[in-house]
Parts: C-alpha cells; sequence; structure tokens
C-alpha cells in the first residue's frame, strides 16, 4: 500500500520551501504547503477505502534501521483503526488549518519558514502515528516537539516568544527523559520495542496486583505523556506557548500534537491494562489537571490563554479517559476536541486578526455585528465544548464521565463540575468578545474567505463530529464499555448549561456583578489569576537552585578550580616545562634533522642487523 | 671485460659523488651529479637493466639535472658561504655516517647469503617489453597513481612559478 | 678477438665517412644557399670549391685559440668538448644496411646494434643539451647566457614532441631496435607501395613525420628556431666567446646532429635501406642515376658557362661513370644497394634542412614556445592516440 | 685480455651503501638549498643501484619497476622543489640553507 507516500508529501513540501522557500513567490509556496498536505490527505483517504473495514491492522516492513544484538528496530510503518482516526484528524484538520494559515500569515514575515515548519510538523506527525515501533514513535515525538519549538519561537526577535520556546522545550526534556527510561526498561523487558511483539509479550503475563516492571514502564510512559500533552505537573510550558502564531496554537497545541500522549497510552493500552495502579495514577493526573486548569481559565484575559488552559483542562479528561481504562472515549474525546478546539484557536485567531493582533478580552466587546461568521463559528465551537447535548462535545464527554460514573462516582462529580467550570469561562471569553459594547480602539473588520471557509467546515464537524460513532470504530481493540449512563448524561449536560447560564449573567445581563466578585473574592482571586503561582514555585525550588549549584559548584568549583587550574592550566605548565627542554632539538636546522634522523635508521639497521644476523 | 668496466664505473661514480660534496660551486656538484648518473646508467647496463639504464640517462640526464642546471644559471648562484649554524649535525655527521657505511658494509659482506657474480648479458630481463608489460599488469594501480602524482607536481610547479614571474 | 677486429675496422669505416660528409655537409649548404639566394657560392678553393672544407679545416685549426679571461676554464673548455662528443656518438648506433657476410664473417652494418636504439637515442639527445648550457654559463656573458637558456628551454620543450612523434611509429613496429624497425617496414603493398612507417597501415606516420621533422629543426638549433645563436640580437648566441678549433667543434656538432636525425628519420619513417622500388628494379636504380649525372655533366662541359667547366665537367662526368660502374658490379649489390637507398633518403632530409633554411625567417622565442606547447605537443599527443586506437582496433 | 673473476653482487651494494653515504654527507656538510637538493638525488639514485642489483639477485624485474617509480617521483620532485627554491630566492634573496630560518623561536 505504500504508506510510506504519505509523510512524504509534506516531507517534499518542507525540502522545497524550507531550501527555496526565499526564492519563490507567495503563491508558490502556499500550493507547494497546502498542495501536500492535500496530497496526503486523499492519499489517506485513498489508503483507507482501500484498506476498509481494517479488522486487522495493516504493516509495511521498509528496512532495517537500527540492528544491534538482539535489539532489531525496523523502519515499519502500521496502519489499524486507531491509526486511521488519527491519520484523518492530523491530516484533515492539518489541511484546515494550512488553509487558514494562508490567510492569516499573509501578512507575516518568514512566510516560507512558517509554511516549512507547518509541512515538518505534519511529516513528523504521521510517522507518529503510523510508527509500528516505539522507537520510531520516539523520531516522531521529538520531531514534533522540534517543530513545536520552532513554531513557538516564530517570532524569535521578541524576547517572549523565544523564553517560551525554550520553556516548552526544556519541559518536555523533563518528560522525554521520562519516556527514554521507559524505552530501555522496555527492551531489556521484553528484548523489542515492537508494539505487536510487545503486547504478544504481555498478553502472556498476569495483571500485576502491586508496583511491578509493567508499573514501572508505564509510569515512566506516563511522565513522557504528561510532558507531551501539557498534565500536571508539566503543563507550565503549554500557555506560554501561545506565543506562536495563532495557526500553532490551534494546529499543534490544540488538535494534534498535544493529544500525542493520549495517542500514545492508548498505543500501549495493552501494558496499562496490566499494571492498573498507573492506570489510577493517569486517571487522577487527568483528573486534578481538568480542574486545575479550568478553574485558572476562569481568570485570564487573553483569549489564547483562556483557550490554552481549557486545552490542558479537555486534555485531563482525556487522561481521565483513558486511565479509567475508556480508550475509546479518550480517543473519541480527542477527536472532537481537535475539531471544536482548532475551532476555538481559529475564531480567536479570526478575531485577533481583524482586531490587528489585539488579543485582550478587555479590549474587545460586540463583535458580533463586526464579525458574523467568526461569531457563529466560535459560538458553534463553545456549545462544543460546553457539552451541550447535540453537539460533539457532548458526546465525548459524556462517555468519559459515563465511564467515571460507572468506575469511580467522586470522579464524575468532579469531572461534571469541571465540565460547568468549563462552560463558563468559555463563554465568558466568548461573551466578553462578541456581546456588551466595543472597548477596544481597532476597527473591527470580518476575515478574508480563506480564513473563514475552515471555520465554516470546522464549525460543520464541531457540531456533528459527536454523531460519529467512534467507540464502536474502535471496539475491536477497544471493548466498549458496558452500558451508556443516561443518569450521568444528564447531570453533566446541566453542568454545562447551568456555566452557560451564569456566564450569560455575570457578562452579558448584569456586567457589574463581574467586577464586584472579583473584587469580594479577593486573595482566591489573586491566586487563581497568578495561576497558583506554580511558575513561581517551580522557579523557587526548581530553577534556583540549580542555577546555584550550576553557578557556585559546578562553574567556580569543579570548571574553574579543578578543571581550568589544575587539569587543564595544569597540564599546559607540565607539557610547557618539558618543550622546553624539549625545543632545544627543535633547533630549525634541517640538517640536524637529518643528523637525528641518520642517527635513528642506525639504530634500526643494528637492531634488524642483530636479529637477521641471527638466521 | 665487465669487471674492468665495474671497476671503472664504480671509480667515476665515488670520485664524482666526493666532487659533488666536495666542491664549493654548485654547478660544480651538478657536473658531477651527472658524472654519478653516468655511470650508474653503465653499471644498470652490466646488470642487465638497459630499459632502466637508459631511463636512468633520459629522466635523470636530460630532464632533472637540466632542470637543475638552467635553476643554477637563472639564479647564478655563486660559491656558497661558510655557516656556523647546525653545529650538530656538523660535529655528530661524519662519525654516524663512518658508523652507517661500516654497519652496511658488515651486513652486505657478513649477514646476507652469497650473493651472484654479475655477468654481463647472462641475465637480460629488464627489457622494455617486459616492463611495459608488468607496469601495465601487476603495478598498474601504482603505475595510474604515480601519473596522477606527476600532474600534481606539474601543477604545482605551475602554481609556483607562475606567482613568481607575474 | 674478432668481434673487437672488425668492430675497430666498422669504427674506423663510419668515423672517415662521418667526418667527410660533415665537412662536405657544409659546403653543400653553403652552395644550395647560394643557389637559392641566386649567387654561386664558393668557387676559388677547387673546382666548384670543392677543396673549401679543407681550407676551412686549416684555417679553424691555424687561427689563434682565444681563451678570454673573464671565464670560467674548466667549463668554458669542457664545454665544446661536450657538445662534439654527444653529437658524435649516436651514429654508432645507426644501421646503414642489412646483415651482410664480409669474408664468410657474419656482420651488420653498423657499429653496434643496440636493443633499446631508440631509447639511447633519445638519452644522448636530451643530455646534449649541456654543451650548449655549460658554453653559454662559463663564457660569463649575458649574450651567451641568454643564448643558453633559450636553447635549453627549447631544447628541453621540442623533446616532448619528438618523443611522442617518435612513439607513434613504434607501435607500428613493436620494436626498439633500429634494425628491427627498418626490417619490419620490408614490402610492398599492392607490389609497389613501400611499406614504410610514413604509409604504413593502419595509421600512416605523415603526420608523426612532419611532427618529428619540425621538432628535429628545433632540437639541431636550425632554423627556423635557431633562437640559440641569433646573430642579429644575441651576436652569436652561446658560442659568441668561442674561436678557432673550440668554434669548430659546436658546429661540427651541429652538423653531425643533422645528420644522425636525418638518419633516424629516414629509419623510424622512411624504411631505413629499404629501396623505393621492388627489388628487381631498384637494384640498377643507383647505376642509372649515376650514368645521368655523368650524361648531365657532358652536356654542361659541350656548352660551358663559364672557361673553366669545359676542363672540370668532363672531369666530374668520368668520376660519374666509375661510380655507375662500382654500383652496377653484381657481386656488390648487397652492400652498396642499400647504402645508396639510406644515404638518399637521409640526404634528401638533410637536403631538406638546408632548404628550410633558404626558406623560412626566424621565429620569435615566445612564438616559439608557445608553437611547442600549444600547438605541435597536442597535436603528437593526439596522433599517439589515433596511432594506438588503430593499432589496437585493427 | 687478462682474465679477471667476475664481480660479485655484493660489490654493487657496497658501492650503493658508500654513494648513499655521500648523498647524506652532502645533504649534511653543504650550506646551498641546490646542492643539498642535489645530494637526496644523489641518495635516491644510490638506492636505485641496490633495486637493480637485488632485481639481478632474485632475477625478477619487479626492481627495475621500483627504480622506475623511483625515477618518475625524483623528477616530481625536481619539479616542485626547484620551483620552491625559486620561490625562496626571489622572497629571501638566499640559497643558504641556514638561513632560512624563520620558523625558528
Amino acid at each position: 500500500m505504500n504508506l510510506w507516500l504519505i509523510p512524504l508529501f509534506p516531507l517534499i513540501g518542507f525540502a522545497l520551501n524550507g531550501l527555496f522557500g526565499k526564492r519563490l513567490s507567495k503563491l508558490l509556496i502556499n500550493v507547494i504547503a497546502v498542495g501536500s498536505v492535500t496530497a496526503s490527505f486523499i492519499y489517506v483517504l485513498f489508503v483507507l477505502s482501500k484498506l476498509y473495514p481494517l479488522d486487522t491492522a495493516h504493516s509495511e516492513h521498509y528496512f532495517n534501521w537500527i540492528q544491534s544484538g538482539f535489539l532489531q528496530v525496523g523502519f515499519d510503518l502500521f496502519v489499524d483503526r486507531l491509526t486511521a482516526v488519527m491519520l484523518l484528524v492530523v491530516t484533515g484538520v492539518g489541511l484546515l488549518i494550512h488553509i487558514y494559515a494562508v490567510g492569516y500569515m499573509a501578512h507575516e514575515g518568514g512566510y516560507y519558514r512558517f509554511f516549512a515548519y507547518f509541512n515538518l510538523f505534519v511529516f513528523f506527525m504521521l510517522i507518529l502515528v503510523l510508527a509500528s515501533n516505539l522507537l520510531l514513535l520516539f523520531v516522531g515525538w521529538e520531531g514534533v516537539g522540534l517543530c513545536s519549538y520552532l513554531l513557538v519561537g516564530f517570532y524569535f526577535t521578541e524576547d517572549f516568544a523565544s523564553n517560551a520556546a525554550n520553556k516548552a522545550f526544556i519541559v518536555n526534556r523533563v518528560g522525554d527523559f521520562g519516556f527514554s527510561l521507559g524505552m530501555f526498561l522496555i527492551v531489556i523487558a521484553f528484548k523489542t520495542l515492537d508494539f505487536g511483539k510487545i503486547a504478544a509479550a504481555v498478553a502472556t503475563m498476569p495483571v500485576e496486583a502491586k508496583a511491578g516492571t509493567l508499573t514501572a514502564i508505564t509510569l515512566l510512559l506516563l511522565v513522557g505523556a504528561t510532558g507531551k500533552s501539557a498534565q500536571l505537573p508539566l503543563y507550565v510550558w503549554l500557555p506560554d506557548a501561545m506565543a506562536g502564531p495563532t495557526p500553532v496554537s490551534a494546529l499543534i497545541h490544540a488538535a494534534t500534537m498535544v493529544t500525542a500522549g493520549v495517542y500514545m497510552i492508548a498505543r500501549v493500552s495493552f501494558l496499562y491494562n496490566h499494571a492498573p495502579l498507573a492506570m489510577s495514577v493517569v486517571a487522577v493526573i487527568g483528573l486534578l489537571t481538568a480542574v486545575f486548569a479550568a478553574t485558572i481559565g476562569i481568570t485570564q484575559n487573553d483569549i489564547k490563554r483562556v483557550f490554552a488552559y481549557s486545552t490542558v483542562s479537555q486534555l485531563g479528561y482525556m487522561f481521565l479517559g483513558v486511565g479509567l481504562g475508556a480508550y475509546s472515549a479518550g480517543i473519541f474525546h480527542l477527536m472532537t476536541h481537535a475539531f471544536f478546539k482548532a475551532l476555538l484557536f481559529l475564531g480567536a485567531g479570526s478575531v485577533i486578526h481583524g482586531l490587528s493582533g489585539e488579543q485582550d478580552l478587555r479590549h474587545m466587546g460586540g463583535l458580533r455585528k463586526a464579525m458574523p461568521i467568526t461569531f457563529v463559528t466560535l459560538g458553534v465551537a463553545s456549545l462544543a465544548i460546553s457539552g451541550v447535548p447535540g453537539f460533539s462535545g457532548f458526546f465525548s464527554k459524556d462517555a468519559i464521565l459515563s465511564a467515571a460514573y460507572t468506575n469511580a462516582p467522586w470522579m464524575f462529580w468532579v469531572g461534571a463540575v469541571t465540565a460547568g467550570i468549563t462552560a463558563f469561562y468559555v463563554f465568558r471569553a466568548y461573551f466578553l468578545a462578541f456581546f456588551g459594547n466595543y472597548r477596544g480602539h481597532h476597527h473591527a473588520h470580518e476575515s478574508p474567505l480563506v480564513m473563514t471557509l475552515p471555520l465554516i467546515v470546522l464549525a460543520i464537524l464541531a457540531a456533528g463530529g459527536g454523531f460519529i460513532n467512534i467507540p464502536t470504530w474502535l471496539s475491536p481493540a477497544f471493548p466498549l464499555s458496558e452500558h451508556e449512563n443516561v443518569t450521568a448524561m444528564w447531570i453533566s449536560a446541566s453542568f454545562g448549561i447551568i456555566g452557560i447560564v451564569i456566564a450569560a449573567f455575570l457578562y452579558v445581563i448584569r456586567p457589574s456583578l463581574a467586577e464586584s466578585l472579583k473584587t469580594s473574592a479577593g486573595g482566591l482571586y489573586t491566586l487563581v489569576a497568578n495561576k497558583y503561582y506554580v511558575d513561581e514555585f517551580y522557579r523557587a525550588v526548581i530553577v534556583k537552585p540549580l542555577e546555584n549549584i550550576s553557578r557556585l559548584v559546578l562553574w567556580r568549583g569543579v570548571d574553574e578550580a579543578v578543571i581550568d587550574t589544575s587539569l587543564v592550566n595544569g597540564l599546559g605548565r607540565v607539557i610547557r616545562g618539558w618543550g622546553s627542554i624539549l625545543r632545544q632539538l627543535q633547533s630549525g636546522s634541517i640538517r640536524n634533522y637529518a643528523t637525528w634522523v641518520l642517527a635513528g635508521s642506525l639504530l634500526v639497521i643494528f637492531v634488524l642487523g642483530l636479529v637477521g644476523g641471527g638466521r | 671485460m665487465d669487471t674492468i668496466l665495474f671497476i671503472v664505473f664504480a671509480i667515476v661514480a665515488i670520485v664524482c659523488a666526493f666532487n659533488l660534496v666536495l666542491q664549493r660551486h654548485p654547478i660544480s656538484s651538478a657536473l658531477s651529479l651527472i658524472g654519478v648518473m653516468g655511470s650508474l646508467a653503465v653499471l644498470y647496463l652490466l646488470l642487465g637493466a638497459e630499459f632502466i639504464a637508459m631511463a636512468q640517462v633520459i629522466v635523470y640526464g636530460g630532464a632533472v639535472m637540466v632542470l637543475f642546471v638552467l635553476v643554477i644559471m637563472l639564479l647564478n648562484a655563486g660559491t656558497e658561504k661558510i655557516s656556523r649554524k647546525s653545529w650538530f649535525a656538523q660535529i655528530a655527521g661524519l662519525p654516524l655516517l663512518l658508523a652507517f657505511v661500516a654497519l652496511l658494509g658488515f651486513l652486505i659482506r657478513g649477514v646476507l647469503p652469497p650473493l651472484r657474480a654479475v655477468q654481463f648479458g647472462s641475465w637480460v630481463g629488464g627489457t622494455a617489453e617486459r616492463i611495459g608489460q608488468m607496469l601495465f599488469t601487476q603495478y598498474l594501480l601504482p603505475f595510474e597513481i604515480i601519473s596522477i602524482l606527476i600532474l600534481i607536481a606539474i601543477l604545482g610547479a605551475v602554481v609556483l612559478a607562475h606567482k613568481e614571474f607575474d | 678477438m674478432n668481434f673487437y677486429i672488425v668492430s675497430l675496422i666498422k669504427i674506423a669505416i663510419v668515423f672517415g665517412v662521418f667526418m667527410t660528409t660533415l665537412a662536405y655537409l657544409q659546403w653543400v649548404e653553403r652552395k644550395v644557399l647560394a643557389h637559392i639566394q641566386s649567387r654561386t657560392g664558393p668557387l676559388r678553393v677547387g673546382p666548384h670549391g670543392l677543396m673549401q672544407p679543407l681550407a676551412d679545416v686549416v684555417k679553424l685549426l691555424t687561427k689563434e685559440d682565444l681563451l678570454p679571461p673573464y671565464v670560467n676554464r674548466f667549463f668554458y673548455l669542457l664545454a665544446p668538448f661536450i657538445a662534439v662528443c654527444l653529437a658524435l656518438i649516436s651514429i654508432s648506433i645507426i644501421p646503414f644496411g642489412p646483415r651482410i657476410t664480409v669474408f664468410g664473417y657474419q656482420t651488420y652494418m653498423q657499429i653496434s646494434d643496440v636493443n633499446v636504439g631508440i631509447l639511447f637515442v633519445l638519452a644522448i639527445s636530451a643530455v646534449s643539451v649541456y654543451g650548449v648550457a655549460l658554453a653559454g654559463w662559463s663564457s660569463n656573458n649575458k649574450y651567451s647566457l641568454l643564448g643558453a637558456l633559450r636553447s635549453s628551454a627549447q631544447m628541453v620543450s621540442y623533446e616532448l614532441p619528438l618523443t611522442l612523434a617518435i612513439i607513434s611509429p613504434l607501435l607500428l613496429n613493436n620494436h626498439l631496435n633500429f634494425r628491427a624497425i627498418s626490417e619490419s617496414q620490408a614490402g610492398y603493398y599492392l607490389g609497389f607501395i613501400p611499406r614504410w612507417n610514413i604509409v604504413q597501415m593502419p595509421f600512416p606516420q605523415i603526420f608523426a613525420f612532419i611532427i618529428f621533422m619540425i621538432a628535429a629543426f628545433a632540437e639541431t638549433n636550425r632554423l627556423p628556431f635557431d633562437l640559440a645563436e641569433a646573430e642579429n640580437e644575441l651576436v652569436a648566441g652561446f658560442h659568441t666567446e668561442y674561436s678557432s678549433m673550440k668554434f669548430a667543434c659546436f658546429f661540427m656538432s651541429e652538423y653531425a646532429h643533422m645528420v644522425t636525425i636525418s638518419c633516424v628519420a629516414s629509419l623510424l619513417f622512411l624504411g631505413g635501406w629499404h629501396p623505393l622500388f621492388p627489388a628487381p628494379y631498384s637494384d640498377w636504380v643507383p647505376t642509372l642515376l649515376f650514368v645521368f649525372a655523368a650524361i648531365l655533366c657532358f652536356l654542361h662541359a659541350i656548352t660551358p658557362a663559364r672557361q673553366r667547366d669545359r676542363k672540370t665537367f668532363p672531369v666530374f662526368g668520368i668520376a660519374f661513370l666509375i661510380i655507375a660502374a662500382i654500383w652496377a658490379v653484381p657481386f656488390l649489390h648487397f652492400v652498396l644497394v642499400p647504402v645508396f637507398w639510406f644515404a638518399a633518403k637521409a640526404g634528401f632530409l638533410l637536403f631538406t634542412f638546408i632548404w628550410v633554411r633558404g626558406t623560412l625567417p626566424r621565429f620569435r622565442y615566445d612564438q616559439l614556445m608557445h608553437f611547442a606547447w600549444t600547438f605541435l605537443f597536442p597535436c603528437a599527443l593526439l596522433n599517439l592516440l589515433l596511432t594506438a586506437l588503430c593499432v589496437a582496433v585493427f | 685480455m687478462p682474465h679477471l673473476p667476475p664481480v660479485p653482487l655484493s660489490w654493487y651494494l657496497i658501492l650503493s651503501a658508500i654513494l648513499f653515504a655521500l648523498g647524506v654527507a652532502g645533504f649534511l656538510y653543504r650550506k646551498s638549498i641546490l646542492t643539498v637538493f642535489m645530494s637526496i638525488e644523489l641518495m635516491l639514485n644510490a638506492v636505485n643501484l641496490s633495486f637493480v642489483s637485488f632485481s639481478y639477485e632474485l632475477q625478477r624485474i619487479d626492481g627495475h619497476i621500483y627504480s622506475f617509480f623511483v625515477m618518475v617521483v625524483a623528477a616530481a620532485e625536481a619539479a616542485v622543489g626547484l620551483a620552491i627554491i625559486l620561490t625562496i630566492f626571489k622572497n629571501r634573496g638566499t640559497l643558504q640553507i641556514d638561513e632560512v630560518d624563520s620558523m625558528k623561536l
């Protein structure tokens, strides 16, 4: 089936734009960038239609990549139903966002650079989802991290952008460290990195009641997943990553890359199924992250930050889902989230674009007349994320929450409240932006068709995406949970609607009430608005001590005192001493050298003569 | 006959070589060297190396030494000056050399197994035909490499000399 | 012992003929040049100036031997010696005819038969630079030095096309030995076209011959390439400071070079001693030729241009008849006919040397070097490649 | 002609050693770059004689090939070396080997 063609198209696009983009016209860059993703999307459709119904995984082996002792890692790609969902999300949503970016980036510098990175990102993301072994997946994993770094730091001349890029990169290193350790442990335990072989090996092992090897492996992989998918405690990079252009936030930091952690856990679900302890940890982390991020989201005034925290929060939901063993629910939510969160970001981008770069909600308001399409589409997305019945978010969130309701009721209640909070702060942002009076100074205008078209398509998907029955599609891999829980469904939906109503009351009907609430909350508000001082905490506990140790011990102590003074300079001194003796030999006179050569050859002949003379 | 030829030309070679070392003027040294080379060519003939003998005269006599003479003439090189430098070589050189010759002589006479006696015409292996065959079969790679070396040397000489007369 | 005696006899014969040729070659040159320039040339000494070479020798020998005070004595004296020795030595390996049997003793018409004859000639011609170079340098005179430098560079440069031009006929004959080369050119195509290398299949060496001759002019420092002496710019080049016998040595070496190189050219390209016509006819060609010359002499004697011709021409005619008679003796054919053909070819080439001298002006020095490196050398290389290709393919 | 015994090959080798030693001596004791260079050529020639002698002893022509290669290398070396000497002379105005010492401290 030539699966390798799927990632090849974006790679070609990257190569062309990256190498020659400086000399190409904007139109050509667009054609290459969008065309390559389109080709990839069409080819994905073609492949999937050929492979339908994909009852068994289709895998292809190309060549042996690493051959070392017992370890053999091939360049293998494969497609199963999970991969199929991810492929469609990545190429489909990716294509829409590419089209959107053509309009959004039209007036930015470094145009070709942006699209080259964008294509490269799609390439790595496709490698990630197509990989048939953990190491190849890790290649994609790191590749998307690299692209994320490059694109967050797209405005690298600005301090905040390059700082945010560094932060994203460094925090992810912590996660990748765990991931690598997990892989090493897998190599030791199973002598392979191939998903199929690991699954076969795990199937013969008992479920670990207490912590064991599998628990260790899964927890280490979880560390990696928390880094990539911005979960507690490594979520801090994602809100800052909004420094990149909005399409980047939509594609990388909402729809695809950050969900890689969820995908990875679903991919190695056979490991997690045998480590219940680790699964509980996943679920707890997911739930905590959901609540934590949601509360912060209430207080943010930057429209993109609001959505960023909402992303963290929704990712928490997905983790909750996979942690409860409802993998299909997690993936389902991953897909619907890709639709509505991409739409939210693109809509936000459209607003920002229309306001010439204004991101602060306090300087917006009343935009519904100026940007009707954005208004409607963003409304659909907000309804979807709030879990209003009928919209896509409702179905996927409901799947997760009903899983929670069955397994651990307290998790369900926390999750449901969080759904309410989510609905509240999303609609807070929505109302602040589109209702009331305009509080800014820029002239607002609707975005061009090239931007609104993807919005409309995504709005349709966000509204109707819930009717795609992902859990059934994935049922061969992940058995369906026994029953749909109608009670849970209504409870969570009503929490969402209550959140919307409160938001409407506070920000549309009685705007002054919000301010008085803020002041009355006082310290609590300050705490939340400052994101619980997590960044400051990390700085004080981790960064500062590291800096101090580096400066005092490593630099002053080890480097200057030990290495510089005694080793480097000391060696130098010794060598200089010897050199001052030996340089007498280097008289600069060729004939003296020749004399030494003569003496040496004499010695050689003498020895050879002694040895040979014996014969 | 070939004994006489050997003795005569060996003596010529040694005398010329001494002259090379002792003469103060480069052109005298150059002519002495040509004498050595000519004598060696005759000795090669005695050893049955007719091609090498002729190549010796053509390459050394006709090309290398002509270059030397040309350069000496071009630079109008005069007699040498006395130099006090590299005293080490001047002190240690002679004893080392004597030891060198003595050692080699001892090795050749005492250690090597008895060698053939040279009789002119008893072995004529070095015909142009056989050398050509060897060069183009067994020694083809060294031959090609040495051609490249020559090319590089030509280029180097051209570059060096060109800068000179610009 | 026989070997040494026969060799000594051969050396004596060759030396005598060679020296005479050298002496009279100068007379021929002066005569030919004179006639090219519508003059009469030497006339006073002997009939038609035939005694002029002898007179010259006497003059050179009896002239005062000048030794300028500023020269480098040793090399100044060594240079003409080197020049003349090297010039004379090459003739020793030139074969003038096939293997012959004299009084039951088989021998070659050649002083020594060297396996690597061509290489020997090349070696000697390569070394003969020293004579000129040393003469110019030791004279301590800037004209001489310039002449010597020019001459050395010129000879070194033209040696390349010369050598390359020699290699291509060797590809056809597969020998380095002059005798073998010459013998492989025996026979005729279609019964009348001689298989000389100049027309030898599969690739006629006519271009090689032309290149060889051009390079030979330069190697012998002859016009139009006589930059080393160029009397109007360098006075006389490398031999400005030489006089009397030492000058004669240089003079002799030039002519010896000419003779040698003509011999080499006729051996390599013109089939050596092999006649132009198939044997039944060619045996009588020399006789007929000399009879024809005798008839011409008698005709001139009947209608003399000058008074004295009335006496001299009949004498010449009778001499020619005697020579024709000698060539007509059948049992001498096997010795004399090859020698005649060899001499005829070499003589024709020598005449070409003189002819060119009388015709062409001198090149400028940069033109000379430019010609060698950018035209002659590539041409020779191309010719060599084509020959090798043809030999390999056919 | 008096009948002389043939020369043993070791004489050739000893001649080669002597010539080589003289070459080294020239290298060590002569001051002019040109003469030093000529001494090198002398050493190469001495080695060539050894090659040809051993070739005779073994009755194989490999030694001839080696000495042929040595000649070619010597020719290449002479071309480049003399060009260098020319350059040195133009830049320094000297041919004394001991005066070309600016690499020395």
